[in-house]
């Protein structure tokens, strides 16, 4: 019976899309569906994976009964988040159900956006990709390829770059918000660090969150979540407290002992404030400061010039009382809090976040990180830790490359990172947008985009709209139609997370670093592929040496291969249960190290069935004493930044401007006053705090902020997720403008009216809520919502409020130079 | 949705009539094979666990797959036109898709383990003496209905309890 | 036709509905069919998609289906509760509202009871009520109690009537004579069935006094008995009754008016009547005002938190309109209506009668909805707007009353001919000795003697003499036999049902360990209640069929003509 | 007897909606959808209540996770017509979708709103129907359901140790929302072992119970935030 129809399906299905690919998509769909309504016996089983809705990096454990995954669980053995996971991970399910994912490859038909496709093969799809990008190679122009990848790392990324390198183009970017396991700009300057700094937040008994929504979005939210339940326990310390300075009441702050609403921009201010109580009561970690540290106290330049030092700047200039009147804090909380972060060691002042703080990001952001720097937080435990080490992945072969794209390679990256204004980023993603446009530069005529939409939620997104538009070729490879899909001319869809072979590595958290393997769960539901082996595929159609440096016939091998080197290296272990792991620590300790496995097979067979491998690190002895900076020392007057300030001003030099006037330019792009040298001590501006008070056009700062549900929108089509949204809120399937009741009242504004929200850039409507959980100057409103695109419970609902921001600078990319936007609001 | 309504409403509107009219009935199953437990148990000599292996260790009993008819069907061993049919599924390597004929609805949760492996009871209890047909009947040979799960219940001082088997 | 004729005659005009049927009355059941109609629209589609069509939310899980079902089983003690009261005192202005009263009782409670099961979630499983039922639910002595008053009220509606199903049978053509004989029970008015019936009534007007005050009572349990705020209240059982009391007499009071305009009853129902409704309305309200006041000063000055959200947002939250609108209807406007009352005194009445129907519906309402959408944790206040479908049921409820009571008066003399006449006979008398007895001894004794025995000397003669009965022994006749028994054995079915359900699930109860509660002592109160009932049943059945066979022979065929002449005297 | 029992401390708890969706993801509670959501019919078996209150100009927030609390006295056991949702032995408030009448009364007595309505048939696509929970049914419309403390979860561990012979340890229950939970704020376990992790947290001077003083005796209990001592 079952037999016949799933024929008829299958023939119907012929007849009606006309193409076997598409038919086998169905079918495999359909076959899963009858298996449903079958008699079915319920064989159990967890397959590891990998969650990939945020950078968290967390461990998946999928129950699958008769072969179909029915629920998404936190790997209980993995060291990220030990069977812990966030609503985000928990709903990952629904997004593998997801009605709306993309099926089957398509070319587009009608006009660009106009969402018109014609199912094809993959075959053919992969053909037409080829043909375009070899006649590029033929006509020796490999550069105007770009690549431009989303939330991905591992392997995935080395793939595209060495794609993009073996190709013979220097357009490959990622489009991401400050990526975890990345340095932070601070920690490049100030400590050289390449690698990302860890936060032994599990372990601290103070920690003083400027703005950073640790609980919320930052880093592996779970991982942190972890930490807080730990610090919450009363642990030998006794229970660790928490503070939290941000001018909007986030789930950060509400979990935190004291919340300081502090003006927005200010921050920064704050941190020098409370350093300057901590210096001026002695409180700081002398012993740290005179071993390790540069520019805390003045000297006299080599011009014989007198240079005050940090110390010196930071008494003289932030007395409690004026920062009191700067931040709104009061003097009182100001003296408590800075005699507490000193006192209750190890302390953490966390300064990492996604968004940008205000246009004097990085100077705020060092300033905030001195903290850490006077109370010796430095690589002590409960403290500021370096990067971890890199994990023991084996190297791929090496790439030979043709004189094609060796040329390709020595063009000028379009996005002018590293240069002129941008001297201090990797990447621009908008540089790319910027460069399309411009009829100067080298044109663009193919761009592939993987997981990557920058048609969504970022303040540039008309530009890059715009941009699309002139790119001959756009190809999208996503799982679902996403708005940038819709302007694509090729989309190949990719596997679920669920449905493929993943990894990751986990190397920005504290302790340890790991790297985690994910098991396909379930056989692909339509007729997609995994983002990896298009590469792959991509790559042996090109031929020649392209196809050359990819040697490997699938991921899994590929992944397989790379794994080796964890094995080889005879460090770290294979995760396992809490018993066995105790029983290796204790042998760790004594010097012992027993091999678990005889050979690789049986260790990717482990790896590949419990998820993950990991390292752990003792706990940190305070043995630092060099730091890769120029001076070996930690410095409070970053070199570094000098030095690339140097070269970039240099650069720009023509003519008529000196290589100083180009230097204080680049000093105001910082937002820093371009007086003297002094400008690089974390040394803040505070005139445009002030200046916010009297403009009357637009007399609210709009703050926007991630929900821990749907993120920046990647969890917009989940229905789960959209009917929980928040909690602080009723806002279930909606956007909503948060104002203080005072606010609210002053504007007769009622909980739950519609308003409009007015920016120079644009007006939105949408919903008050009306929340004391924020500054009456303050509103905020919610990111991840407002899509045109992504599937039916994602598209047209509620608002995306980057359609406000006013700086086209985007925020939260690379070093965000955000302005801050002013808004106004009216009744709706 | 409202398409959907009426289908409910429908279903539900003749599932209460079908009740009126005749208490007991339940449809019949036609099984792909007309297999002949007898044929298995008295002849070749082989117990019901043999191929339903689950009884002891699952909560299922398990459905025979085409696997365990392979152990011995691999060829055809008799001429029977019945099992010319199986070693075509053997051949091809296809599930056979044999309708369920005992059922206990979706809010219930039956455990085989439970009930043959911990508390001894026979199979013919519930499901009749299928061990001795020699066809696959139409309709259970013993109806499962929550009297009769009750009626053992109270006997053997087991549970009655909703929740011991509502879910 | 003959029975024209009767339209002239005295009292003519109580059966001139039934004898004559005028346009209006088309009219009439054409608009109430279709607000039935529409009632049953609504209910098909919440059926067909769930209860998900209504304004229910989670917080409020209780709107207009329940504000109704209070409502209306409120409504009911208009009837039984008000005739019994009145004929315990020997109100002899009762006379022409018992039976109006009655009437309402049994249809409304009909209805009352069917909005619980239009509330239902799963209608498809209501009998799990009967079959699993527990007693610990104050829903299951609401089940008890109204069947208990169901049956009461019916037949309490239904022996008074046998005399007038008589008149109807001797005067009614032909197609509904059937109708009448197996409802009349061969009734011939001889003093034997008399004295029967009068017991019988008897009986059944002081059983059903406790029997209404326990539904409204157990009504108001439902609320009482959970933990919410401003539900949680001991004088909710009888600030219930009272205000069920309150409500019952409005809407008799506005039935009663337009049966007299519509039709010109105007001789029965005199102001006199309203004038002495309106006072007790005006007692209800006082009384009403005093159990509200308590109710609330209570909550109020003890101020607990959660029960001060439900009690602000009646004053003067969301619900204020609603709250001070039934202070308005219940209280202000009663109270200066009927306070003065030298002229005008049926628009006075009715116009207080009517705000007192808004008002305690939506009584009704504030007491179900505010508690609900304000739980006790902070979720943040629910909201509650109901939607067609509720509108419909609420309409179509409203609808199959009126038009039940319509039909009503198409088959029966809504006002009680025989009582008419009795009091028209012997009242007068009757009040005479009595006040005689509460007076000191006289001379004036004698008088009042005299009056008696002329009364009870033209009580000698039967009232009407025997029916028109088929010939004894023809197929007809078996068949009339046959159904006149099939009244009280189907009714005896019914109590034992009733009875062996109530035995059941006190087993069950037991079995269960339920708390052993109030619910037990209703249910054990409730079998001889019941059984009660039954014994009046039969006894009444068999008195009036016994004398029936007696007096067969020796009074001959009555006719109308005769009837005429007793009522003429 | 065992009597199962939850204990959430509030000083750990983020406020993350963790439990809330692992409990929809474990128990196939539907999503109602905007309009439905809107109108207040969202269904969620464990739910977070926030809370807002002020320590002198001090604006404080906390997040109160609801489950049903599984009352000792459960005032809405008692008004139950038809016996579908009652106190077992081990001290869960069952709730027997299929024997449900759905008549509401239950969520009206229930002090804590903790009992949710199937208010229609809510219609998910058909590829999502493939992630429910085969281990527990999915509910009908029209009738009353709530959190069951993941009972689904005890009856497979009782059997697989009844299949072993042994009895169940308590630590083999486990459910959904106290798996999840990010920073282990949730303690499930057997009230009546004075051993037990979740009976001593239970005793602890922090514990307290939500409304305690309508003597519903709830099952669940809640540890308040600490202050820091020199905070």
């Amino acid at each position: 019976m079952a037999l016949t129809r799933r024929r008829f399906v299958g023939i119907a299905s012929l007849t009606a899309a006309g193409s076997a690919a598409s038919v086998g998509a169905l079918n495999r769909l359909e076959r899963v569906m009858a298996r449903r309504g079958e008699w079915y016996d319920r064989t159990e089983e967890r397959v590891p994976s990998i969650c990939q809705l945020c950078p968290g990096g967390c461990g998946l454990s999928v129950r699958v009964v008769d072969g179909i995954p029915v629920k998404v669980e936190g790997n209980p053995i993995h060291p990220v988040n030990q069977g812990r996971l966030c609503p985000r991970g928990l709903a990952g399910l629904q997004s593998l159900y997801d009605p709306d994912r993309l099926v089957s490859p398509a070319k587009r038909v009608g006009d660009r956006g106009s969402g018109e496709w014609e199912k094809i093969s993959w075959d053919e799809a992969l053909e037409i990709l080829a043909a375009r990008l070899g006649s590029l190679r033929d006509a020796e122009t490999p550069h105007s390829l770009a690549v431009m990848g989303g939330e991905y790392r591992g392997i995935t990324h080395r793939l595209w770059d060495r794609f993009a390198t073996a190709f013979g183009t220097p357009n490959y970017m990622r489009m991401r918000t400050l990526a975890p396991e990345k340095p932070s700009p601070v920690a490049a300057m100030m400590h050289g660090e390449q690698r990302p700094i860890t936060y032994d937040l599990a372990e601290a008994s103070f920690v003083l969150s400027f703005g950073c929504s640790w609980l919320e979005g930052w880093r592996s939210p779970v991982n942190q979540m972890m930490a807080y339940g730990e610090m919450r326990a009363g642990r030998n310390g006794g229970r660790a407290e928490i503070v939290h300075v941000e001018p909007r009441m986030s789930i950060s702050a509400a979990s935190a002992d004291l919340w300081l609403p502090v003006r927005p921009g200010t921050e920064g201010v704050l941190a020098l404030g409370l350093a300057h109580l901590i210096l001026r009561e002695r409180l700081f970690d002398e012993d740290f400061i005179d071993n390790n540290v540069l520019g805390f106290e003045g000297w006299t330049g080599s011009d014989g010039r007198r240079h005050p030092g940090y110390r010196e700047m930071v008494l003289e200039e932030y007395t409690p009382v004026r920062v009191s009147e700067i931040t709104g804090v009061r003097a009182e909380t100001i003296v408590s809090v800075a005699r507490r972060f000193a006192l209750k060691r190890p302390a953490i002042a966390l300064d990492e976040d996604r968004s940008a703080l205000h246009g004097h990001d990085l100077f705020t952001r060092m300033a905030i990180h001195s903290l850490n720097v006077l109370v010796g937080s430095i690589g002590a435990v409960g403290g500021v830790l370096p990067g971890n080490q890199s994990l023991p992945l084996d190297d791929w072969p090496n790439l030979e490359l043709d004189e094609t794209s060796r040329r390709g390679l020595s063009i000028r990256r379009l996005d002018g990172a590293g240069s002129g204004e941008r001297f201090l980023d990797d990447e621009v993603p908008r540089g790319i947008a910027e460069a399309v446009l411009d009829e100067n530069a080298a044109p663009i005529e193919v761009l592939i985009l993987h997981r990557a939409n920058p048609l969504y939620g970022r303040a540039d997104k008309e530009l890059f709209r715009r941009a699309l538009e002139q790119v001959p070729m756009v190809v999208s490879l996503s799982t679902v139609t996403d708005e940038t899909s819709r302007y694509a001319d090729l989309i190949l869809p990719e596997h679920h997370f669920l449905e493929r072979w993943q990894d990751d590595e986990v190397t920005f958290l504290a302790g340890f670093t790991a790297f985690s393997i994910g098991r396909p769960t379930v056989g692909p539901l339509y007729d997609t592929r995994l983002g990896g082996e298009v590469v792959f595929s991509l790559a042996r159609k090109i031929g020649g040496r392209v196809a050359a440096a990819f040697p490997w016939k699938s991921y899994e091998e590929c992944l397989k291969n790379t794994c080796h080197g964890l094995f080889r290296s005879g460090r770290g272990y294979v995760v396992s249960s809490p018993s066995d792991e105790m029983l290796r620590q204790v042998l760790q300790r004594q010097g012992y190290r027993a091999p678990e496995f005889d050979s690789y097979s049986e260790f990717w067979d482990a790896i590949s069935s419990s998820g993950a491998w990991w390292e752990r690190f003792e706990p940190y002895e305070r043995t630092l004493h060099s730091f890769n900076t120029p001076s070996g020392r930690l410095e409070l007057i970053p070199q570094l930044l000098n030095r690339r300030l140097e070269e970039a001003a240099s650069q720009q030099v023509s003519g008529e401007t000196s290589v100083g006037e180009e230097k204080g330019k680049l000093l105001m792009a910082l937002g820093v006053a371009p007086d003297a040298d002094l400008s690089l001590y974390p040394r803040l501006l505070v005139a445009s705090a002030d200046a916010t008070e009297d403009d009357d056009s637009y007399p609210f700062l709009l703050k926007t902020y991630e929900l821990l549900t749907i993120g920046q929108g990647i969890g917009a089509n989940l229905p789960w997720l959209q009917e929980n949204i928040a909690v602080h809120v009723d806002g279930a399937w909606d956007s909503w403008v948060e104002i203080h009741p005072d606010t609210a009242h002053a504007l007769a504004i009622r909980d739950g009216a519609m308003v409009v929200v007015e920016s120079a850039a644009g007006e939105l409507t949408l919903r008050a809520r009306l929340n004391s959980g924020t500054r009456p100057e303050v509103i905020a409103i919610p990111v991840g919502q407002g899509h045109s695109a992504g599937g039916r419970w994602a598209r047209d609902r509620g608002v995306d409020p980057s359609d406000l921001v006013t700086s086209k600078k985007a925020a939260g990319e690379g070093l965000g130079f955000g302005e801050p936007t002013r808004v106004r609001i009216r009744q709706g | 949705m409202k398409a959907i309504g009426i289908s409910r409403a429908a279903r539900r509107g003749c599932a209460a009539g079908l009740l009126l009219v005749s208490g007991c009935w339940q449809g019949s199953t036609t099984q792909p094979i007309q297999f002949n437990h007898l044929l298995h148990m008295e002849e070749v000599g082989l117990e019901c666990t043999d191929c339903h292996r689950y009884v002891k260790r699952a909560e299922f009993a398990g459905r025979p797959t085409v696997d365990i008819c392979a152990e011995c069907h691999e060829e055809l061993l008799t001429d029977s036109a019945q099992e010319a049919i199986l070693v075509e599924y053997i051949q091809a390597d296809e599930a056979i898709p044999w309708e369920r004929l005992y059922e206990v609805p979706d809010h219930v949760y039956y455990s085989h383990r439970r009930h043959v492996a911990v508390a001894k009871i026979d199979c013919d209890v519930c499901h009749g003496k299928i061990g001795r047909s020699d066809r696959p009947p139409q309709r259970p040979l013993q109806r499962l209905t929550m009297d009769f799960c009750l009626v053992c219940h109270e006997q053997q001082g087991a549970s009655t309890d909703c929740n011991a088997c509502h879910r | 036709m003959m029975d024209r004729d009767i339209l002239h005659e005295e009292d003519g005009v109580l059966l001139a509905p039934i004898v004559t049927t005028q346009r209006n009355f088309y009219y009439t059941v054409a608009v109430l069919l279709a607000l039935v109609l529409w009632g049953a629209a609504a209910y098909i589609t919440q059926w067909r998609m769930g209860l998900g069509v209504t304004g229910l939310n989670q917080p409020v899980s209780w709107g207009f289906y329940i504000t109704n079902f209070v409502f209306f089983i409120g409504i009911s003690h208009a009837g039984t509760l008000i005739s019994a009261i009145l004929r315990i005192c020997n109100a002899e202005w009762r006379r022409p509202i018992t039976r109006m009263a009655e009437v309402i009782t049994v249809m409304v409670l009909a209805i009352g009871a069917a909005n619980i099961l239009v509330d239902l979630g799963r209608p498809d499983r209501m009998l799990n009520i009967i079959k699993f039922g527990r007693y610990q639910s104050p829903l299951l002595w609401d089940a008890t109690s109204i069947s208990a008053y169901f049956t009461a009220s019916t037949v309490y509606l239904w022996l008074p009537m046998i005399p007038d199903i008589a008149i109807l049978r001797d005067t009614v053509g032909k197609r509904m004579r059937w109708f009448y004989e197996i409802l009349a029970l061969g009734w011939t008015g001889s003093k034997r069935q008399m004295a029967v019936l009068e017991r019988g009534i008897g009986i059944m007007t002081i059983l059903v006094v406790p029997i209404a005050v326990s539904v409204h009572t157990v009504v108001s349990f439902v609320f009482s008995m959970t933990l919410q705020p401003m539900w949680h209240s001991t004088i909710f059982g009888p600030y219930f009754v009272v205000g069920a009391i309150f409500s019952g007499i409005a809407a008799l009071i506005i039935a009663m008016l337009i049966i007299r305009k519509v039709f010109h009853l105007e001789g029965y129902l005199k102001p006199v009547h309203f004038y002495h409704l309106g006072t007790l309305l005006l007692v209800m309200s006082l009384l009403w005002f005093y159990f509200t006041f308590a109710e609330y000063l209570t909550g109020f000055y003890g101020s607990e938190p959660e029960e001060m959200k439900v009690f602000w947002s009646k004053f003067t939250g969301h619900y204020a309109p609603y709250f001070w609108g039934m202070v308005v209807c219940n209280f202000v406007i009663p109270l200066i209506a009927l306070s003065y009352r030298k002229n005008h005194v049926l628009a006075r009445t009715f116009i207080a009668s009517a705000t007192i129907c808004i008002g305690m519906w939506l009584e009704r309402f504030i007491i179900v909805v505010p508690t609900l959408a304000n739980p006790r944790l902070e979720y943040g206040p629910g909201s509650y707007l109901p939607t067609w479908v509720e509108w419909g049921e609420t309409a179509g409820c409203f609808g199959l009353f009126i038009l039940f009571y319509v039909l009503f008066t198409k088959l029966f003399p809504i006002i009680s001919i025989w009582e008419i006449r009795e009091g028209r006979e012997r009242s007068v008398a009757l009040v005479v000795e009595r006040v005689q007895d509460y007076l000191p001894d006289s001379a004036n004794g004698e008088n009042a003697a005299d009056a008696v025995q002329t009364t009870e000397q033209s009580d000698d003669e039967p009232a009407h003499s025997d029916p028109v009965l088929p010939e004894p022994g023809s197929r007809a006749e078996k068949l009339i036999t046959f159904f006149q028994y099939f009244v009280p054995v189907s009714f005896t079915f019914a109590i034992f049902g009733l009875i062996y359900w109530i035995i059941s699930l006190i087993f069950l109860a037991r079995r269960l360990d339920d708390v052993p509660s109030a619910s037990i002592g209703i249910s054990f109160v409730a079998i001889p209640v019941f059984l009660t009932m039954l014994g009046v049943m039969w006894y009444v059945f068999f008195g009036i069929m016994r004398n029936q066979e007696e007096q067969a022979d020796p009074a001959g065929p009555a006719t109308s003509t005769e009837v005429a002449e007793g009522v003429a005297r | 007897m065992t009597r199962w029992g939850m204990v959430i401390d509030l000083d750990r708890c983020t406020g993350c909606q963790s439990c809330v969706i692992a409990c929809k993801a474990e128990n196939n509670i539907p999503f109602v959808g905007a309009e439905q959501a809107r109108m207040g019919r969202d269904i969620n078996w464990m739910e977070i209540i926030s809370e807002i209150h002020y320590e002198g100009d001090e604006v404080k927030r906390r997040f109160i996770p609801r489950p049903c609390f599984h009352c000792e006295s459960a005032p809405c056991t008692k008004v139950c017509p038809v016996h579908a949702t009652y106190l077992t032995d081990d001290g869960l408030v069952a709730q027997i979708f299929h024997r449900c009448i759905g008549c509401r009364f239950c969520m009206a007595a229930c002090p804590y709103t903790a009992k949710y309505f199937n208010w229609s048939y809510y219609q998910i696509p058909d590829q999502m129907t493939l992630g429910r929970n085969p281990d527990v049914s999915v509910r009908p419309a029209g009738v009353v359901e709530k959190c069951t403390f993941c009972h689904h979860r005890q009856l497979k561990a009782r059997d697989r140790a009844a299949a072993e012979g042994r009895q169940m340890m308590p630590e083999e229950f486990v459910t959904a929302c106290q798996e999840s939970c990010p920073s282990a704020a949730i303690l499930f376990g057997d009230l009546d072992d004075p051993d037990s992790e979740v009976a001593k947290a239970a005793h602890s001077p922090r514990a307290f119970r939500m409304l305690e003083e309508l003597g519903t005796h709830p099952k669940v209990f809640y540890l308040k935030e600490e202050e820091n001592i020199d905070g």
